[in-house]
């Protein structure tokens, strides 16, 4: 077992070896942004959900994610701050707080984690794929950089399937105006084999991920596939998938949750190895950040562990069998793209959720209801009770928000879960009682 | 020579003002203010008129122009009607000519303007939504803490470790301060903490209307808040690129009728100038 | 003998149920939660075991209530006098308090003659007092800060006008005082009050209520043993109880409900700060339930602003709002913003029972899309909490339900407000049961 | 035609929109068998294709401020706007029970979400999410949309049960490039002439387009622009606003009202864009679906649900219509928890600021009931282009 004390952050919290690892890897790329001036590189930044990463690398950009920098000020508690900034500077209070997290990071020096200023990008490649506020985020920024923005849209599957109309679309806008503009912004030639060897790489990570994240079938489960989950995904959704780096990495969670399943563990939380599994949950919707190891807590500490999550899909859909596919490379970035998990229609995300619940052996469906991401959380109601439906298990709703401290109130969140898991435990005895007798 | 007076109809008081402009001096004749309480804002709104027309021995005919300000619209016998933002911005440089800022602090709302020296409008805006962070709601805590509505600045002005409220609603936000009294949390502690809160949305207000070095007025029925008016101060200060003074003034509350007569003679003279209008006398 | 106890501490009241092993309701008890959760729930625990000696009186008698007339007057004259007695208690506590607030700047000019004002003040209030606690006497609440607080009120004003004193002083003085008075509730010197009570009753009545004094003694005699608690509510995570003690009061007010109407399916609670909607079993086990998110507009708090801004009392809303044959439309439940939507709509000229009934149905509408949320309604449906005892509220629900799930058993019980806590000394009385038989709790 | 008093259209056009059971859409189906209704949301739908195949588009834009509801609540947060609530109380409750389809434009992440609630909820229903391109290029996004209207028309020639010809679609074209003509006439008689057109009645006379038949409304708002110049209305003492920022759930109308009562005139607005969308008549020679395609590509109005590619052009259509108009401000209305048109709205204030054009802003619900806000924020705006017009 690799359990390891973090020295870095504060003394108590206990991370996993392939924790550590994430987060140099972290830390290295975010000197690779702050640096990228010096070093004369170019810097390109995009979206979570639909990033084309492998294109990117293609042209020498780094790249920056602006979602992943609000996160990281939601963890550092700096977003709060930053959310109130944007609204002084006349944003809604009503709007996305990742918008405004990272608006009034901007305003106030654009420090990264790292302490350093990260660089204005050279190019906003806008995906807008799932979620329509991107598109007003980086016109937002656009403002701001006056930087070329190029635009790439991903229909929306609304009747659960791709049709060629979709893929036509989304080839010709890759090939006629992403990757030219792509070309003169870089002065880099595109070069079609290198886009092929870099999804090949992504392909054998993506292969890893998804072993890693049906691990979790197992009972007990030896992963969280929320709160750890949420570390498993930073690589592969953000600047590495692609990279031999990533291929590493996953390789080495794998050994990891190998060994804990061989030994009939459960995950490890930050206060050390979790105790008995007593709750197993599907999770839907984002988690909050600027409370992150209180909020896990109040699940580690009832023993309830998520089993599945389709948080761990905005950045890619890989467990339906979706791989990178170098034979077809822009063919396959458009499907990519195509089937996260925000861009999938309700039918389809009602579906997933259910199979996850009775794959899965879930005691239920858990909705974190995110104040900030409509295009998760309209019609998560509706998911809620859809799924409760088809699987016969009870869920839960709470509502929180992702970078936003404003809108967690622990002690309502954990009134709900408290009662959530005391009602699955209260049918439990009911059951058993009933059986015996 | 123009006589105007400004009646302002608040949620919790009626205030009236008379004025008399000469070659641009202002005189300040008369006022009279009356609190509501569940009486009819109408009713008092002339009682209130006619209690300053008494003070500066005028009769109603005598008066050029009268200006009717909040939700004073209804008045039968007003000539014309200046909403309260417009009204406040005129009375908060009529009490200090410098201040080119605006906070009204009202029970339910705030509002901050900016002007420029004349008491022109250049930008304003008012909060919205949930209450938790207005007069209201501070006024319901100070009654369960069992704090007299003039003590309420006295004691938060004393707290040395206040205690911020989390909650969006003010339902919630009560239970919380409820949580607070049993941690033993001080009373000064508690009430600045809403001050402060209070204070930071109305600080986000003021730099998102402009407000950088100006000096702001705080009227309305909160303008006499010593706690208010130092939790403002300590917000704007944690605010980058505003330099912004705090004031408020021992006639704050009068800021909109005095506001509401003095465009009132204002206008009329415009009216006057420009053939509209016949003066009388 | 062995007792069961639950405690609902909710964020505007606390009750208590105390259950006995044949799984009986001896006693309930209810008090405002106040800044102290420790007091509530000692008040309300003190109350419910006060309603228990009353029944233990009744079971001395051997008799069901409502059986003997002679009995059940005797039995009211007894509970008026005992209320009679704690309630000049806290009076005089709160007097004491009143003047002990009569220092510092505000008072140096006029401290006597506050002083003075008080005086007279209580002593109107003491003489007033047995009126209200006579038979047939309605009381605007049974809570002392309510019944003391509106009379203090009202008696203070008369008082201040004829002394040529500011009405706001002795105002003041009281909102210092009465949060003092409230979380120092009455000794708990029970017996010596029943006594002194019982000797008023005998002194006003004599005759055949004499012989009835060796019952009621026997059963002051009897000890009650706490034998299991369990709490629930909004404030139950800052109650002084270990884990296995505290139940989330969804499932108590689920089994509550359950314990009422075994044929229960849905249960709505309207608390003062959240709305809850629960589907329960056929054995109280709840299935599902939904609550307010946030925000609380529409909860029970709700009616509390709007009668402080129509200066009524809590109770006198619903039949207000029952004279209104035309609800006004009112769209917006957030609580704060109440008061100035109702001065809006009366500065039109709207009617006050419209503009209330209005309100009535707003909070109704908003308790449906909660119920709609959690799954709809089943029959038999149960309606909980403060405000079920609204005839207004409940006007409207009944309307709503029966337009939107058709002919359903609607539930409503006049101890509504005690399901939570119900359910908690059901629970608790459970645990105390699975502990002897060895089961895990 | 008979000459009618504006009072007499106005109300009869008040009939309508209060009218949540959708009694004209209903009689119009039924007064033939076979007809067949088509639903849709806001912002913009291709209505010359519905109406091409013999279908009546009924435009739903929430329930308005006398709508209760019940069942809708239960499917949102409160952080949620609320025309999507209406919608589904609508639906729930049985008042679109009569429409056979339902369409939802591509406008925001909740509209687009309400798509699939609608599958779910109401199966038996057709339903289809309308997808429209965010890139204008003719070969790229105009393919794509060329492709997406093709089977929207396919779609409904099979639930028509019959097959539409070119010329149809252009008679169809036609017919609604008339509907644009007159309403460009009103809008522009309101430029001119504030006082004789005001704001509620030009909404309330474009709100019945959404729910007439076309042609019926064509009618409808030629006789209102000859009752509206032929009567004298007085002239106030009113500045002039353009009304912006409201392109999907739409204010109540005493909010509309509101604002020319605290003393500002509306010379322009986006209320209800459907009605003005396409900004020029479409051509009616060649092939249809591509000039519609063309008309949204190149002709089309901007609003927060679309892209503008070129940041030079951002906000600037704004500062046109000022210019256009002869506004002295601009209020910025907004619906609450609305993503797109709250984060377009600092954009645009900058393009304004550096204009120096006046704008107010704030937010309201399609059920808000308390005026006094919209009144005091709208007066004060007033209150200051008046007093210091000349200054």
């Amino acid at each position: 077992m690799k359990i390891t004390t973090s020295p870095a952050q504060s003394k108590e919290v206990l991370k996993d070896a392939s924790m550590l690892k994430q987060k140099e890897m972290m830390a290295k790329h975010y000197d690779r942004l702050t640096n990228a001036e010096p070093n004369d590189n170019k810097v390109a930044s995009t979206f979570v959900p639909g990033n084309l990463n492998e294109l990117i690398m293609c042209f020498d950009l780094v790249n920056n994610l602006p979602e992943v920098n609000a996160i990281q000020s939601g963890l550092r508690r700096k977003s709060g701050a930053y959310v109130m900034e944007a609204e002084k500077a006349g944003h809604s209070e009503d709007v996305c707080t990742y918008v405004k997290s990272d608006i009034g990071m901007m305003a106030k020096g654009n420090i990264g984690p790292n302490g350093k200023k990260l660089p204005n990008p050279d190019v906003l490649l806008l995906s807008y794929t799932g979620c329509f506020t991107f598109m007003k985020w980086f016109e937002l920024l656009r403002e701001q950089y006056n930087c070329e923005t190029i635009f790439l849209q991903t229909p929306y599957m609304a009747d659960g399937k791709i049709t060629p109309n979709m893929i036509q679309y989304m080839v010709k806008q890759l090939k006629e105006d992403v990757i030219p503009k792509l070309e003169r912004v870089s002065g880099v030639k595109f070069d079609i084999d290198r886009l092929r060897e870099y999804l090949k790489k992504s392909a054998e990570a993506e292969d890893d991920l998804v072993y890693i994240l049906q691990s979790a079938k197992n009972k007990p489960s030896p992963i969280d596939a929320y709160f750890g989950g949420i570390y498993y995904i930073g690589p592969i959704f953000g600047a590495f998938r692609g990279t031999d780096d990533a291929i590493e990495y996953y390789r080495f969670l794998r050994e990891e949750v190998d060994e804990r399943l061989a030994a009939g563990l459960g995950p490890v939380t930050p206060d050390g190895p979790m105790g008995k599994e007593k709750y197993r949950l599907v999770v839907e919707g984002p988690p909050n950040y600027t409370n992150f190891r209180q909020f896990w807590k109040m699940f580690y500490e009832e023993g309830a562990v998520v089993v599945a999550s389709s948080y761990t899909k905005v950045g890619g859909t890989y467990d339906f069998g979706f791989r990178h596919d170098p034979d077809r490379p822009i063919e396959t970035l458009a499907e990519y793209c195509l089937g996260v998990y925000t861009n999938r229609s309700l039918p389809m995300r009602v579906e997933m959720l259910s199979n996850y619940v009775n794959d899965y052996q879930a005691d239920g469906l858990l909705v974190n209801s995110i104040k900030s991401c409509n295009s998760f959380s309209a019609g998560q109601l509706l998911i809620m009770r859809e799924v409760e439906k088809r699987t016969g298990k009870p869920a839960a709703f709470i509502e929180t928000d992702l970078v936003d401290p404003r809108y967690f109130s622990a002690a309502n969140v954990k009134n709900r879960l408290e009662s959530y898991f005391q009602m699955v435990e209260q049918k439990r005895s009911g059951v058993k009682k009933e059986v015996a007798a | 020579m123009t006589l105007s007076a400004g009646i302002d109809v608040g949620t919790g008081a009626v205030k009236a003002a008379i004025f008399k402009v000469e070659d641009g001096r202002e005189e300040w004749l008369a006022r009279s203010t009356l609190r509501i309480r569940q009486r009819d804002p109408m009713q008092l709104a002339e009682e209130a008129f006619n209690e300053t027309l008494e003070k500066a021995s005028l009769r109603i005919d005598d008066l050029d122009y009268i200006a009717t300000t909040g939700e004073g619209e209804a008045i039968p016998f007003h000539t014309g009607h200046f909403y309260s933002m417009t009204s406040h911005a005129r009375g908060a440089i009529y009490l200090n000519e410098n201040a080119t800022a605006v906070l009204d602090c009202g029970a339910l709302h705030g509002r901050a303007i900016v002007t420029d020296k004349r008491g022109k409008v250049l930008g304003y805006k008012m909060t919205s939504q949930c209450a938790s962070g207005s007069g209201q709601f501070l006024e319901n805590i100070a009654r369960y803490l069992g704090i007299a509505q003039d003590e309420i600045g006295k004691l938060s002005v004393q707290a040395d470790e206040p205690e911020t409220v989390s909650s969006i609603c003010a339902v919630l936000a009560e239970t919380d301060v409820i949580n607070m009294v049993s941690r033993g949390i001080t009373a000064p502690n508690i009430l600045k903490g809403i001050h402060l809160s209070m204070a930071s949305r109305l600080a986000r207000l003021l730099k998102s209307i402009g407000v950088t070095d100006n000096l702001v007025m705080v009227t309305g029925g909160l303008a006499l808040d010593k706690g208010l008016i130092a939790a403002l101060g300590e917000e704007l200060a944690k605010m980058k690129g505003v330099e912004a003074e705090v004031t408020s003034h021992p006639d704050s509350i009068y800021a909109g009728a005095i506001g509401a007569a003095l465009w009132g003679a204002f206008r009329y003279e415009i009216l006057v100038a420009s053939g509209q209008l016949l003066k009388a006398s | 003998m062995k007792t069961f106890v639950g405690i609902d501490l909710g964020s505007t009241t606390t009750k208590a149920v105390l259950m006995d092993e044949d799984e009986r309701v001896l006693g309930r008890g209810i008090t405002n939660s106040r800044s102290n959760y420790d007091t509530a729930c000692r008040v309300a625990s003190q109350e419910a075991a006060i309603d228990a000696r009353f029944a233990l009186f009744r079971r001395e008698f051997g008799a069901e209530q409502g059986d003997d007339a002679q009995i059940e007057e005797f039995l009211a004259g007894l509970e008026r006098a005992f209320r009679l007695e704690q309630f000049l208690e806290q009076l005089n506590d709160l007097e004491c308090t009143c003047i002990e607030q009569v220092t510092g700047e505000r008072f140096t000019e006029v401290a006597g003659g506050v002083k003075q004002a008080l005086a007279e003040v209580f002593r109107r209030l003491r003489e007033e007092a047995p009126a209200m606690f006579a038979p047939g006497a309605s009381r605007k609440s049974d809570f002392f800060r309510d019944i003391a607080g509106s009379r203090y009120l009202a008696v203070a004003e008369e008082v201040a006008r004829d002394a040529g004193l500011a009405y706001e002083l002795l105002l003041n003085v009281y909102d210092k005082s009465i949060i003092a008075v409230e979380n120092r509730p009455p000794s708990g010197e029970l017996g010596e009050k029943f006594k002194r009570a019982l000797e008023r009753v005998v002194s006003e009545g004599g005759g055949l209520k004499g012989e009835l004094q060796q019952p009621v003694e026997r059963a002051l005699d009897i000890e009650l043993e706490e034998t299991y608690l369990v709490g629930t509510g909004y404030g139950r995570v800052t109650l002084p109880f270990s884990k296995e003690h505290i139940r989330s009061e969804i499932l108590c007010h689920g089994l509550g409900a359950h314990m009422m109407y075994p044929k229960t399916r849905t249960v709505l609670d309207i608390g003062g700060q959240d709305t809850k909607g629960i589907q329960v079993d056929a054995n109280g086990i709840v299935e599902n339930f939904q609550m307010n998110d946030r925000c609380a507009a529409g909860c029970g708090r709700y009616l509390g602003y709007i009668a402080d801004e129509m200066n009524m009392g809590l109770h006198e809303l619903g039949p207000l709002a029952m004279k209104s044959g035309k609800p006004a439309r009112i769209n917006s439940t957030c609580t704060v913003f109440a008061g100035a939507e109702l001065r809006d709509r009366l500065a039109l000229g709207e009617r006050r029972e419209d503009i209330l009934a209005g309100l009535h149905r707003a909070i109704i509408l908003r308790a449906m899309s909660i119920i709609s949320r959690s799954g709809g309604i089943e029959d038999e449906f149960t309606f909980t909490g403060g405000v079920a005892k609204n005839e207004a509220a409940v006007r409207e629900l009944k309307k709503l339900v029966h337009e939107n799930y058709g002919e359903v058993t609607i539930n409503i019980n006049p101890d509504s407000i005690y399901t939570g806590a119900l359910g908690g000394a059901e629970f608790a009385r459970r645990a105390a049961e699975d502990r002897l038989e060895g089961v895990e709790a | 035609m008979s000459q009618s008093d504006t009072a007499e259209i106005v109300a009869r056009c008040h009939v309508l929109y209060e009218d949540l059971n959708f009694t004209a859409a209903r009689k119009w189906k039924d007064a033939e068998p076979g007809r067949k209704v088509i639903g849709y949301m806001p912002v913009y739908v291709p209505r010359e294709i519905i109406h091409a195949v013999g279908m009546l588009p009924l435009g739903i834009l929430g329930g308005g401020d006398q709508l209760e509801v019940i069942h809708g609540d239960a499917y949102y947060q409160s952080y949620i706007c609320r025309i999507p609530r209406s919608t589904i109380e609508l639906g729930v409750s049985g008042r679109l029970d009569f429409v056979d389809g339902m369409l939802f434009p591509s406008i925001c992440d909740v509209i687009r979400n309400l798509s699939g609630m609608w599958k779910m909820m109401f199966p038996g229903v057709y339903s289809k999410y309308f997808d429209v391109p965010q890139t204008y290029e003719d070969d790229v996004g105009g393919t794509f949309y060329e492709n997406e209207l093709t089977e929207l028309l396919h779609d409904l020639e099979e639930l028509a049960g019959r097959k539409v010809s070119e010329d149809d679609l252009r008679r169809s074209i036609e017919v609604y490039n008339r509907n644009r003509q007159v309403v460009r006439q009103l809008y522009a008689l309101r430029a001119q002439k504030p006082w004789q057109v005001p704001a509620a009645e030009v909404y309330l006379v474009l709100r019945a387009g959404l729910v007439l038949p076309v042609e019926e409304h064509t009618d409808l708002v030629e006789q209102y622009l000859a009752a509206a110049e032929s009567e004298d209305r007085p002239l106030r003492d009113n500045c002039r606003v353009i009304l912006t920022g409201m392109f999907c759930e739409q204010p109540p109308l005493n909010l509309i009202k509101s604002l020319e009562l605290s003393g500002c005139y509306v010379v322009d607005d986006d209320l209800m864009l459907v009605t003005r969308w396409l900004t020029d008549d479409v051509p009616t020679a060649g092939d249809p679906l591509h000039n519609l395609s063309q008309a949204f590509l190149h002709h089309s109005e901007s609003t927060a649900a679309k892209y503008e590619p070129n940041p030079e052009e951002k906000g600037q259509y704004l500062v046109r219509a000022v210019r256009r108009t002869g506004a002295e401000g601009v209020i910025f209305a907004s619906p609450s928890f609305c993503d797109p048109a709250l984060l377009d709205r600092p954009m645009l204030q900058n393009v304004l600021k550096e204009a120096g054009i006046p704008f107010i802003a704030f937010k309201y619900a399609e059920n808000s009931g308390q005026m006094q806000p919209i009144r005091e924020q709208a007066g004060t705006f007033a209150d200051s282009i008046k007093l210091w017009s000349a200054a």
